[in-house]
């Protein structure tokens, strides 16, 4: 055990003594309910995704209270409401869900949009997840240290897209993003970077407009560049037109894509796929795995594929939050804080996931990331490589 | 049979008793909104008549011409035409029914040709009998011949004029209402526009007319209606009203 | 009594009814309401100063700009960059001048600078779009909204871009909404009645004929413009102040048609502002609560999302089918008690009641 | 070179499109003055029909048709449930409760299909293409643009030579005195509707041809462009509409061509800008005069 690792482990220490009196008071009380409130989109553009996590948080939840809760004793209740991905609707809902005893806050699946509502919760003294929200730079503006992601961010994953484009040989790169979000724009900054640093060249960069439908003026530039990679940050609709525009044009550069693309829509997107690779969640696939049962509990309950990775993510976040309030042996909020900030290793559908000591920064867990091609004949995804990125940028 | 003075007695009635009365008012009143337009007026029309309705400015004369093919807001009373109620028909149910409006400031689509704006006024005919009835206005209207493919808004007023009679006869009305024809045209231009009248006189086309120009509506026509502040003042046969008119103030002082 | 009233004692005899009924309202609120329910009350307040200041421009005009959000954003990000943390600016914008990196100013100085900034833009552009009406005001308005979101989105430097910009001050307490609220209802009042605001309704109807009886449309247009984006700059800077982190993207399409809608639905005046931003509001909230709390049993609302969405908006249409005037058309409410008070007491006299006298030039459509 | 010829096709293909959007706009508004925000909602209406159609195996040709008659079906619904009461309304009115429509049938869409996009099988044919020497020309593009050219003209030949067409254009100029010529205003109106539900459906099925999906919100670009394009070339004249679409989208694609890297984030802006100028220069548009205060309140 070096230096650093002993004072962390003091420190450990000392904030669980500090802690000692309001964990006892809070002990787990079989019987009692653990209610994680989510201030998520169900009606406006963000519900493309919080409606599939709300999904796969229901079949963690179901596992769980069928084996008597958390520990066998304190069964899960999610509290779910609306908030149209209106950041001050957020607060708002936030607010109420505190009102209404939640013990842990989920806001929706994007860190800015998300952010309001987070430090609402965090002024109660409440942990808070972003349901699938990637900016590592969020739970770092929440204070107090309650903030939390359910992703390792798009700075890991720009970078794992990189070490990946790297390893394949390609050294030019044209990238596509968007301002109008932060993830649209950050992961493939972070790309940029990483594909720099191991000696690749950005020959093109382009724009879009989230919900654009024309991409050709942009895909030809792509087409007559002498670009050997095409990065885009899009996710549908806005991936399939593109690559629809590329296929077109009759476009032979191989593109590389990122997970908000790891749902069967993208199928629609024909041909260019075939070129195509994913950086997505969910490392092992293989059979037996717990990507692949969480798979079959989802088919058993809803009589039908997962419609998007999503679904597993939401999975992940219910394991991971039932592990710290296991560990915290408390529903008290700082507790379960700490706790979270020290899960290491929980089984979630997209494989182990771990907060502590997180390379990435406190509040961000590490999963393994995979990167996918896509079989089109039966509309799978194929793991092709499981990893997490050598390096990465900082968080800024 | 009467003389001027004896108001909306049975003056009201055609010059010839025996010819039947096509359009009958009864009670007529119209307003917009709390403003009094017309009130309690009753209105025939034989069948080959001109009538014509006198007054000054806002006397309400506009007002019932719109109220008969139902673009003004009735309030009260009832209009037939050949026999059938048309009170509470729309508009174009009117026209359709045989009463065609040429209005005031002549309206004509100006975007549009000549032809087109009488293909409009002819909208019921088929291709075949709107070319009929448009080579049978030609001998009428020459300008239709010579312009028939100009923009109407290029056209000069008096021409526009003719265009926009024509268009309201394509359809072959039974009744043709004319708010101001001469309104705004140069002396000329309004003998012009009279001579088309006697000249749609003498082809049975039965008018209800509004004129300023009292003294040569009432020479052309067969019977007037003088109105004041929506209500007919004086009725009677045209050469009645026509003598006293000139000598009598009414027409020009009637709107105040 | 009516016919003497000066053009600014009327404006603030109306003021300070309605400020009475919105006080009853907050009063009642404060001492009644949950948590929850203060926070809708001020989010109600601030998205009323934000209607208040669209109809400024709108109720006096007649043209419809979908581009106030925008100013509203320049007012948040202008008052939120010189009050955030510095500590947090230095890590959130480290690259952003220092005299924004190293202040942390009061709220009002800070407010002040964001509705300046919103007052100059709408100096510089507004010449341009006062001289537009009809659609051709409404999709240059939408693209100077479309503008300002597209350069926060991009001005990483100073805002972080399209990602939230945190650590703003909580500053924005009922007592400063309510503040606000008051000052800028004189304002807007007072513009209405004055010489500037009678003439400009006056050409609504008729610009050919306002402008022969020499009423300076253009001009009058202009000053509208000016102040009402910096009364929308203040709804902005309390905004910001409320929620705590802001981004380009709140300031977008939604907003802009929810504040546009709370207008249109209420009527012409600022009177008109107020009921439509109340009824919008406590519809959104009604069904809300409704979708929330019917999730007992089988059937339950909140597994039918975007359904109380589309009863609200339905709701709308049927409101404007009802009444295409909006709800209150174009009369404040001391029109209406000054008329209801006449109808009590049959004018002895028969002199004309203020509304009638001054608004006989302005009839409905 | 075959850089800006290919560009250029790509500014006529889009073009189209946007004109065919403008077209439907136009038609219903120099009628009514109804800006009508929920064409874009026609559209979306096509989309789902199109998804629902193909996915049950229905011949494409087929789907197509039945997309174009769900939107003409849907516009004339809007026209009978929400508009025909609002008639004699000021056009602001009618502006937002077309956007509360639009609203309502965005929020039913999502009810009934869900947030995720629908993906919607294009066939094979859709993708084809051809080269004239390093030029690449897709026989969408072809197609785009020889049917659009088709619409445009036989909606020039149909509003010149027929009555009803006649009526149409005569109803946006003086609604009054058409009615004087015995033509139906319902008839005139329901007219509109239809044509501009056909043009949303067909517009439509070009848009989805590009982006093979479909979500809630997926008329709401397309229906923005489609405004911009008719108040750019003058709201109310049905030409401008064309010209309008055309202009906006060599305005898009020539700025998106040319733009540096720094500049291309400020694509929408720099589009909004030229509008903007363009409008103050003249304010009822490029070739619009008369239209100029028509949504006052």
């Amino acid at each position: 055990m070096n230096i650093r690792m002993k004072r962390i482990a003091l420190m450990t220490a000392a904030a669980a003594l500090m802690l000692w009196p309001l964990g006892a008071a809070a002990e787990l009380k079989p019987g009692t309910v653990y209610k994680i409130g989510w201030a998520s989109d169900k009606s406006n553009y963000l519900s493309f995704v919080d409606e599939p996590l709300a999904k796969g948080m229901e079949i963690a939840i179901e596992e769980i209270n069928a084996k008597g809760g958390i520990a066998g004793k304190v069964k899960i209740e999610l509290d779910r409401r609306d908030m149209k991905s209106d950041p001050m609707l957020g607060a708002t809902v936030v607010q109420e869900l505190i009102a209404a005893g939640a013990n842990f806050i989920v806001t929706t699946c994007d860190t800015d949009v998300s952010l309001p509502g987070a430090q609402m919760a965090a002024k109660a003294s409440l942990p808070v997840i972003s349901s699938c929200g990637a900016d590592a730079a969020g739970p770092s503006q929440v204070p107090g240290g309650f903030g939390f992601l359910n992703v390792p961010g798009t700075l890991t994953q720009g970078a794992m897209l990189a070490e990946y484009a790297a390893k394949k040989g390609y050294k030019k790169a044209f990238t596509l993003k968007s301002k109008s979000e932060g993830y649209t724009h950050t992961l493939g900054v972070a790309f940029e970077e990483r594909f720099r640093e191991l000696g690749g060249e950005i020959v093109g960069e382009a724009y879009y407009t989230l919900g654009d439908s024309s991409y050709r003026v942009t895909a030809t530039k792509m087409a007559s560049s002498d670009a050997d990679v095409i990065m885009t940050n899009t996710f549908p609709p806005d991936t399939t037109a593109f690559l629809k525009d590329l296929e077109r044009l009759g476009n032979t550069k191989p593109i590389i894509m990122v997970d908000g693309n790891d749902t069967p829509v993208i199928f629609d997107a024909g041909g260019q796929l075939d070129i195509s690779a994913m950086t997505t969640y969910g490392g092992n696939r293989t059979p037996g795995s717990a990507f692949e049962t969480f798979e079959k509990e989802y088919r058993a309950k809803f009589g039908a594929d997962p419609e998007s990775l999503q679904t597993a993510l939401g999975y992940d976040l219910v394991v991971s939050v039932a592990a710290a309030v296991e560990a915290a042996g408390s529903t008290e909020g700082a507790a379960v804080r700490d706790a979270l900030d020290n899960v290491e290793n929980v089984a979630g559908a997209t494989g182990l996931i771990s907060y502590k000591n997180s390379p990435i920064g406190r509040g961000i867990p590490k999963k393994d990331y995979a990167v996918v091609t896509f079989d089109r004949a039966n509309r799978k995804f194929v793991v092709v490589e499981v990893g997490f990125p050598q390096k990465f940028p900082p968080v800024k | 049979m009467s003389s001027l003075g004896n108001q909306k007695d049975s003056s009201a009635s055609p010059a010839n008793p025996a010819a039947d009365v096509i359009l009958r008012a009864t009670g007529l009143a119209v307003a917009y909104g709390a403003v009094e337009a017309v009130r309690n007026l009753d209105l025939e029309v034989a069948a080959g008549e001109i009538v014509v309705l006198l007054g000054a400015n806002g006397a309400g004369k506009s007002s019932m011409l719109n109220a008969i093919v139902g673009l003004s807001p009735r309030v009260g009373g009832s209009i037939t035409f050949e026999g059938h109620d048309i009170t509470r028909k729309s508009t174009e149910m009117i026209v359709r029914s045989g009463i065609s409006l040429v209005p005031e400031g002549r309206r004509l689509f100006s975007n549009m040709t000549v032809r087109e704006n009488l293909r409009l006024g002819g909208a019921a005919l088929r291709p075949a009998e709107f070319e009929r009835e448009f080579e049978r206005l030609h001998d009428l209207f020459p300008i239709l011949r010579k312009r028939a493919d100009s923009q109407a808004g290029l056209l000069s007023g008096g021409e526009q004029q003719q265009v926009a009679i024509a268009r309201a006869l394509v359809g072959r009305p039974r009744l043709l209402l004319l708010d101001e024809p001469s309104l705004g045209l140069a002396p000329i231009i309004v003998n012009r526009v009279f001579e088309i009248i006697e000249e749609l006189r003498r082809r049975k086309v039965t008018i209800l007319l509004v004129e300023q120009n009292a003294e040569r509506a009432l020479k052309i026509a067969d019977r007037g209606y003088v109105m004041s502040n929506g209500v007919v003042e004086a009725a009677g046969r045209a050469a009645d009203l026509q003598a006293s008119a000139i000598e009598n103030a009414y027409l020009g002082t009637a709107g105040a | 009594m009516a016919m003497s009233q000066k053009w600014w004692l009327r404006a603030l005899i109306g003021s300070a009814q309605i400020l009475v009924l919105v006080s009853l309202l907050v009063a009642a609120v404060s001492l009644l309401g949950s948590s929850t329910d203060q926070r809708i009350l001020t989010v109600f307040l601030i998205n009323l100063i934000a209607a208040i200041g669209l109809q400024i421009y709108t109720g006096t005009s007649g043209i419809i700009s979908f581009g106030h959000v925008g100013f509203m954003a320049l007012g948040a990000y202008g008052s939120a960059l010189f009050t955030a943390d510095p500590a947090i600016k230095a890590m959130g914008i480290p690259n952003a001048p220092d005299f924004i990196l190293t202040s942390a100013m009061g709220f009002l100085p800070a407010m002040l600078i964001g509705v300046g900034v919103a007052a100059m833009v709408a100096a510089v552009i507004g010449r341009v779009f006062v001289r537009l009406g009809g659609s051709a005001a409404a999709v240059a308005t939408l693209g100077f909204m479309v503008m300002v979101f597209t350069v926060l989105s991009n001005a990483e430097e100073w805002t972080r871009g399209a990602k939230a910009f945190s650590g703003i001050p909580a500053y924005t307490t009922m007592g400063w909404c309510m503040g606000a609220f008051a000052v800028i209802l004189v304002i807007a009042r007072l513009l209405r009645e004055s010489d500037t605001g009678l003439g400009l309704r006056s050409s609504r109807d008729d610009a050919i004929a306002a402008q022969a009886s020499g009423v300076d449309v253009v001009n009058s247009r202009y000053v509208m413009w000016v102040a009402s984006a910096a009364c929308s700059a203040v709804a902005g800077a309390l905004y910001a102040h409320y929620i705590g982190a802001i981004l380009p993207k709140a300031f977008h399409f939604e907003l802009t048609f929810l504040v546009v809608t709370m207008v249109i639905v209420g009527g012409q005046s600022i009177t008109g502002a107020i009921v439509g931003t109340l009824l919008i509001t406590i519809l959104a909230e009604a069904l809300r609560r409704l979708e929330n709390g019917f999730s007992l049993g089988s059937f339950s609302l909140s597994e039918a999302p975007g359904l109380t969405t589309a009863v609200l908006a339905l709701l709308i249409v049927f409101t404007l089918t009802m009444r295409p005037q909006g709800l209150v058309g174009r009369w404040e409410l001391d029109d209406l008690t000054a008329r209801w008070l006449a109808k009590r007491r049959p004018a002895a006299n028969g002199t004309a009641l203020p509304f009638e006298k001054d608004r006989e030039r302005n009839p409905a459509a | 070179m075959e850089l800006m010829l290919q560009q250029f096709i790509n500014a006529v293909s889009l073009g189209s499109i946007y004109a065919l959007v403008a077209l439907g706009v136009a038609i219903v508004f120099s009628i009514l003055r109804l800006a009508n925000f929920a064409h874009g909602e026609l559209m979306t209406v096509a989309g789902y029909t199109l998804y629902a159609t193909l996915l049950a195996g229905v011949h494409w040709f087929l789907a197509a048709l039945a997309a174009i008659a769900a939107s003409v079906i849907a516009a004339l619904l809007l026209e009978r449930l929400a508009y025909r009461r609002l008639r004699s309304a000021n056009p602001l009115t009618l502006l937002i409760t077309s956007f509360a429509v639009s609203v309502a049938l965005q929020s039913l869409f999502l009810l009934f299909f869900g947030a995720r996009p629908k993906g919607i099988e294009l066939p094979a044919f859709v993708d084809a293409g051809f080269r004239i020497g390093q030029l690449r020309v897709q026989w969408l593009d072809v197609f785009i643009i020889v049917i659009t050219g088709l619409i445009v003209l036989s909606l020039h030949l149909f509003l010149k030579k027929t009555v009803i067409g006649l009526a149409l254009r005569s109803a946006a100029d003086d609604f009054r005195t058409t009615r004087l010529m015995g033509i139906k205003a319902n008839a005139v109106v329901v007219g509109a509707f239809m044509l501009s539900g056909a043009l949303a459906g067909i517009a439509a099925l070009f848009y989805f041809a590009t982006v093979p999906n479909v979500v809630p919100s997926s008329g709401f670009e397309p229906m923005l462009k489609g405004f911009i394009a008719c108040v750019i070339g003058g709201l109310g004249s049905l030409p401008a509409a064309v010209v309008g679409g055309f202009l906006l989208a060599f305005l898009e694609v020539g700025s998106d061509a040319i733009l540096s890297n720094s500049l291309s984030p400020y694509l929408d802006a720099i589009v909004f800008g030229i509008a903007i100028i363009l409008l103050r220069w003249r304010p009822g548009g490029l070739f619009g005069v008369r239209m100029t205060e028509d949504l006052r309140v």
